[in-house]
């Protein structure tokens, strides 16, 4: 899973320039004026509102065992079909989604406010930036997944070890970004300008740099979102993540796929829900880009 | 140095690690007079604007500005000073905050700078906006609803909102089309006029530095090399890289074209001895080893050339 | 040249240490004792002694830290607790399997991406273009251990095409072996070639709008010409970055694709001696994957300075 | 060939030598396709060039120019719709399909552009750009294209030309760049040189050399040479003939030096009065007012009327481009107090 590579690569190109070129209407006008956005903004809607409705929409303990009824296939009673132990996949695949959406937040407020802080530590003090930025370098180069593995099996696979590791491996790739932000920036001109004009550096921060940078922090933050729910669903479905006791979409692959001859549904619909999360956060992510960073978005 | 110098700048220098933009630059500004910095890429006059404000550090050197030294004040003190000295600068796409509106950006100097009550601060925006031409209807716009001479406009008012003693303008036409130029130039002529703003304006135009300027610089790698008043600097220029920029400007005829050989050298090899030589048509031996000195030529005129020595030595 | 390759080596170091350093401190910091977790239940206190004695565990962490640092200096990582053999004559059995596995997944992907992506760019706003688009978004937002799993159930429970898992060394044969890593490398690859064709796309789509391409073109260079050698020189850089950054994820990936696709691989390997708490072991592996890694990226930014000489002026 | 336009008398312009046209252009317009239908960017601009005749296309930015160039090289992006003629050494290229219209280019066609240093390839030596050129266009062995590489850089005034042709484009000043650039241009025997802005980034003292080494080329090759340019100063002292665009139109045209010293249309006017000349000793400039009107705004009838002091209800019809004492001017109210 892409725990390294939150960092959508088009950046790469060069679209750290410029990317705070206002245009003519505000952000929200655009966002519905784009059909991408607006689908991907809606399927999120849906998901999150099944996660949150878990628990109306499908009542009942979702990790019932029920011998009597394993490998049932999808119909009107078992919307999704049943498992090996018989437990309904509709209720573990929404059920599932109330962890990784839980956890893909976390991550990502906690990843992205360490990331925004240090950014801009590391974007103003030159010292302080060589050694975070080789710290980056070497979090960035090495597999997540191996750390993250390490971590549960020191400290116990549990949905806080999860968030601590997932948000230590996603801090990396964010702080390069925002710090990446700052220091272009900085050297705008009409940083030197406030500057002439006698603002101070607090005010200087607040007033002119954060709201410049607020765009890349907002289209990086979708992509670290999606990057933290695959991680789970990785480290879940490999059995170092959030433990055998709690349920996650990646949780309930791992046993199935020693059926998936016999009940291909059971390794079908918890997949398809991941992946309908993680498209619909790289469509916001890269309409969010387009939409306010004009610069890239001709090409398209 | 006259008496009513406002600003005085003595030996500046700047290196940027091993280059040397800047080199032993001294210039003094009278009062409410206008001192042209002008030069090619290269000549450190940008570098020269940014020390003069101390938005760059200098490496040595003093500038004195209303009876202090800026290049020793704390941070503080130089922050407060700020309110004195206002810059305009060359990209009016870049200088001014998107994500503030023309009211907010006329207001930000004199919120830092604790001028007035908010209910003056808006109305000296007011005015601003006025004194260069804008409508009041501009004060709820954000920069990008407006053209590039329209912006540098804002830049101006912006300037002035403090009501400094002094006005650093870098390059601030050279971005804009003729037209769009000359109404530019007008304003900060009008402004000048009307507020007595003292003003360094660099250029690499010389035509625009002609119109501006009372007193003026010429620049060649880091170092001031001819400064007098406009009409000794353009009627009787004594440096030959004086000469030559004139010669080589359009608009001359072709046929009277004088032509400099080779390219300026790089900032980080500046030739030994005079600077220039490498490119100088008259450059002999002394020149290699002996750097000129600045020296009074007469109506306020200076130059530092060893040609200089030889007329009067024969 | 040197100079650069010597300073990116220097850059490297952190990649090797960061990751090992974090390690040693979650083994040494986690709350409980390795020995007692590694013997289990069963043990007794003295065999912990003893085992802590073994491990340097009654030393303070910071001699501890000068051993451990000893042993990676010289390789010499103890021996596994499991096996009873040195760590370094275990890695190297699993490795092979990984970087296998990784290096065809990293042909895969690029030879994927590069194809779909050129086609995409070239055609750009028509419907292949679109289609490209949109399978490279769903290609991102595919789990590969889920795509694996997609992968058995056709190719292999299904279609039969392939087996369901197993290993063949490439010394089996060539066909042999390509039928167990085939279905492994596509899963692991498939999210890498998506994003190297969205590369490759916008990368060609911002080259072709350089001035230089116009220049080409304006000399009357075919199109073959302007894209095969002109465009694509440039328009490679970005694609080899990724590529670059791809190592790591692909290393990282392994450890689901060879759990699913039972390989003997590094990965596999590793996820079970954290299983077993074999310390010595799980450092050996984190070190060996920050190793390929590292002479990765040197391999990357050695071709990069042949690539481009810019970095070589440097 | 049209009739009712009057090309540039060149007969005129030396007398004696009767100077073959190597490039004209009727009626040219150009319109972008976009989601609303046709966006006009130029229209009906028309002019020719004999050879080594230097021809200005002056405005300001914005006014069609720099598009008008690409047409003419058949450069211009893939959803421009085109229309009027372009032809070339007496051949009407503008009807040629794209293949053959690239193949003029280079053979017959030279291009400078404003920015050498993103204008020539980053990672490519300066030698393999220049023999791609020669090998293609005149069929050279690799051997004989680098020789004369060397020549050629060698001729526009670079030493150690052998040296030059292995480094790259960022190892050489902006002066020596936009002379590789001219050695391409001129390195597989064109007609015409098309130079667009070609010394606007370049410090006054290299401009100076640059423009001379253009002339020299000009003068020694006999090239027909279109110079695409803001700066009416470098106009007067560098081609012989002048045509002002604004808006997309052509506004006036004529001869350089009648344009510089007694124009005939408001525009072209405003821009001389609006340059702080040398040595005029005015307090003020005399701008012209308000701002350019962006592509898709142009008003109706002339599109200079609404910033023109001398405009009345006639201007509200287009003027057409009409002979008004020595230069041709598109205006209903042309500027009488000549010299």
């Amino acid at each position: 899973m892409s725990m390294t590579q939150a960092t959508s690569p088009d950046r790469l190109a060069g679209g750290d320039e410029e990317s705070f070129v206002t245009t003519n209407k505000p952000v929200w006008q655009r966002l519905v004026a784009n059909p991408t956005a607006m689908t991907s903004i809606i399927l999120l809607v849906v998901l999150a509102l099944s996660a949150v409705l878990a628990p109306l929409l499908a009542p009942g303990n979702p990790l019932k065992v029920s011998p009597a009824d394993r490998f049932i296939p999808p119909g009107a009673e078992h919307y999704f079909g049943t498992d090996n132990l018989g437990r309904d996949m509709f209720n573990m695949v929404l059920h599932g989604g109330r962890t990784s959406l839980f956890v893909g937040l976390v991550v990502t407020a906690i990843s992205m406010s360490v990331a925004v802080v240090l950014g801009a530590i590391s974007g103003f003090y030159r010292q302080v930036d060589m050694v975070l930025m080789r710290i980056v370098d070497g979090l960035m180069a090495f597999p997540g997944i191996v750390l993250a593995t390490a971590a549960a099996a020191i400290m116990g696979p549990s949905m806080s070890t999860v968030i601590t590791s997932l948000s230590i491996v996603l801090v990396a790739p964010s702080l390069r970004v925002v710090r990446g932000q700052v220091l272009v920036v900085r050297e705008l001109q009409m940083i030197e300008a406030a500057r002439s004009v006698g603002v101070p550096t607090l005010r200087l921060f607040t007033r002119y740099i954060l709201p410049a940078v607020s765009s890349p922090i907002l289209v990086q933050a979708s992509f670290i979102f999606s990057a933290a729910v695959l991680g789970e669903a990785g480290l879940s479905f490999i059995g170092v993540g959030i433990g055998p006791k709690e349920l996650s979409w990646g949780n309930a692959l791992t046993e199935a796929r020693n059926y998936i001859a016999q009940a291909p549904w059971i390794v079908l619909f918890p997949g398809l829900a991941l992946m309908l999360t993680i498209l619909a956060l790289n469509l916001l992510g890269d309409s969010l880009r387009d939409i306010l960073d004009p610069r890239l978005a001709r090409r398209r | 140095m006259t008496e009513q110098s406002i600003l005085s700048v003595t030996g500046l220098s700047k290196s940027f690690r091993a280059v040397k933009a800047v080199r032993d630059v001294s210039f003094s500004i009278p009062r409410g007079k206008t001192f042209g910095l002008v030069g090619e890429s290269g000549s450190g006059k940008s570098t020269t604007a940014r020390l003069v404000l101390r938005l760059v550090e200098p490496t040595t050197g003093s500038i004195s500005f209303r009876g202090r030294d800026l290049a020793e004040l704390a941070p503080r003190a130089l922050r407060a000073e700020r309110r004195h000295m206002q810059m305009i600068f060359q990209d009016p796409f870049g200088s001014l905050n998107p994500r503030m509106s023309v009211r907010e950006t006329l207001v930000e100097p004199q919120l830092v700078h604790d001028i007035g009550t908010p209910s003056d601060r808006l109305r000296t925006a007011e005015r601003l906006l006025a004194e260069v031409s804008l409508p009041r209807a501009a004060l709820d716009r954000f920069p990008h609803e407006f053209s590039g001479g329209q912006r540098q406009r804002i830049a101006i008012a912006r300037a002035l909102a403090t009501n400094p003693e002094l006005i650093v303008a870098d390059e601030p036409v050279s971005a804009l089309d003729v037209s769009v130029q000359a109404q530019v130039l007008n304003l900060m002529r009008d402004l000048q006029d009307r507020h007595g703003t003292t003003m360094l304006f660099i250029s690499h135009d010389l035509r625009v530095v002609q119109f501006m300027c009372d007193e003026i610089g010429v620049m060649y790698l880091g170092e001031i090399v001819e400064q007098g008043p406009r009409d000794r600097i353009y009627g009787a220029p004594a440096h030959p890289y004086t000469q030559a920029l004139l010669a080589s400007a359009p608009g001359k005829g072709s046929g009277q074209r004088a032509r400099l050989k080779g390219e300026i050298p790089s900032a980080h090899a500046v030739p030994s001895g005079c600077a220039f030589r490498t490119r100088c048509p008259h450059a002999f031996d002394r020149c290699v080893n002996e750097k000129p000195a600045m020296r009074d030529i007469g109506g306020g005129q200076k130059a530092a050339c060893h040609l200089l020595d030889k007329a009067e030595a024969a | 040249m040197l100079r650069y390759l010597g300073k990116r080596f220097l850059l490297i170091l952190p990649t090797i240490f960061v990751p090992l350093i974090l390690v040693f401190l979650l083994l040494r910091l986690s709350p409980g004792d390795p020995a007692g977790m590694m013997l289990g239940d069963q043990a007794t206190a003295e065999q912990i002694a003893a085992l802590r004695n073994q491990l340097g565990l009654d030393q303070p962490i910071w001699v501890q830290f000068l051993f451990w640092i000893r042993g990676i200096v010289t390789l010499d990582l103890g021996n596994s607790i499991f096996f009873r053999e040195p760590v370094m004559q275990i890695i190297p059995r699993y490795a092979g399997v990984t970087i296998l596995l990784a290096v065809v997944a990293l042909a895969l992907a690029v030879l994927i991406g590069v194809t779909l992506g050129l086609i995409s760019a070239m055609n750009r706003n028509k419907p292949i273009d679109r289609g490209v688009v949109t399978a490279a978004v769903l290609g991102i937002s595919l789990p590969e251990f889920w795509f694996a799993l997609l992968l058995i159930f056709v190719f292999a429970v299904t279609l039969r095409w392939f087996p369901v898992a197993g290993y063949n060394p490439p010394t089996a044969g060539l066909i042999a072996f390509g039928a167990t890593i085939f279905l492994p490398a596509l899963a692991l690859g498939v999210r890498q070639s998506a994003l190297m064709t969205r590369m490759m796309r916008s990368s060609m789509l911002d080259v072709l709008n350089e001035p230089y391409i116009t220049t080409a073109r304006a000399q009357g260079l075919p199109e073959s010409t302007v894209i095969g050698r002109y465009a694509m020189r440039t328009a490679a850089m970005p694609v080899i970055t990724v590529a670059g950054l791809s190592a790591g994820y692909l290393l990282g990936g392994a450890v689901t694709i060879e759990i699913i696709f039972a390989l003997p691989g590094l990965g596999r390997m590793l996820v079970e001696a954290v299983g077993r708490r074999d310390y010595p072991l799980v450092e050996g592996g984190v070190l060996a994957i920050s190793l390929v890694l590292a002479v990765l990226n040197l391999v990357i930014d050695l071709i990069y300075a042949i690539l481009d000489p810019r970095i070589r002026y440097q | 060939m049209t009739a009712h336009i009057t090309p540039l008398p060149a007969e005129t312009v030396s007398p004696g030598a009767a100077r073959k046209t190597v490039l004209e252009v009727e009626n040219l317009s150009l319109a972008f396709r976009n989601a609303d239908g046709l966006l006009p960017i130029v229209t009906d601009v028309s002019f020719a060039i004999a050879e080594g005749e230097a021809v200005a296309l002056v405005g300001e930015s914005g006014c069609g120019k720099s598009i008008t160039a690409s047409a003419i090289m058949g450069i211009a992006p893939d959803n421009a719709e085109i229309a009027g003629n372009i032809t070339l050494n007496g051949t009407v290229i503008s009807a040629l399909p794209p293949k053959d219209r690239r193949r003029l280019c280079g053979r017959h066609m030279g291009f400078i552009f404003q920015e050498p240093m993103t204008a020539l390839h980053p990672t490519l030596s300066i030698g393999r750009q220049m023999t791609d050129t020669l090998r293609h266009n005149l069929g050279l062995s690799h051997k004989d294209a680098t020789d004369r590489a060397a020549e050629l850089l060698d001729r526009v005034g670079i030493p150690r030309a052998r040296d030059i042709l292995r480094g790259y484009v960022h190892e050489l000043s902006g002066g020596m760049r936009q002379r590789v650039m001219i050695a391409l241009a001129i390195s597989c025997g064109p007609s015409l040189i098309i130079a667009d802005e070609p010394t606007t980034a370049l410090d006054v003292t290299i401009q100076a050399q640059v423009l001379d080494l253009l002339e020299d080329m000009r003068r020694e090759l006999n090239l027909a040479m279109l110079f695409i340019t803001h700066d009416l100063e470098v106009v007067g002292d560098f081609c012989e003939k002048a045509v002002v665009m604004y808006a997309g139109d052509v506004v006036e045209r004529g001869f350089s030096a009648d344009i510089v010293r007694s124009p005939a249309h408001p525009y072209a006017r405003g821009l001389i009065d609006a340059v702080p000349a040398h040595d005029d000793g005015r307090t003020r400039l005399t701008p012209i007012l308000g701002t350019v009107p962006p592509v898709g705004q142009w008003p109706e009838g002339c599109r200079f009327a609404p910033r023109c002091g001398r405009a009345d209800a006639q201007c509200r019809t287009r003027p057409s481009l009409e002979r008004h004492g020595v230069t041709d001017a598109r205006c209903w109210h042309p500027l009488e107090d000549r010299p």
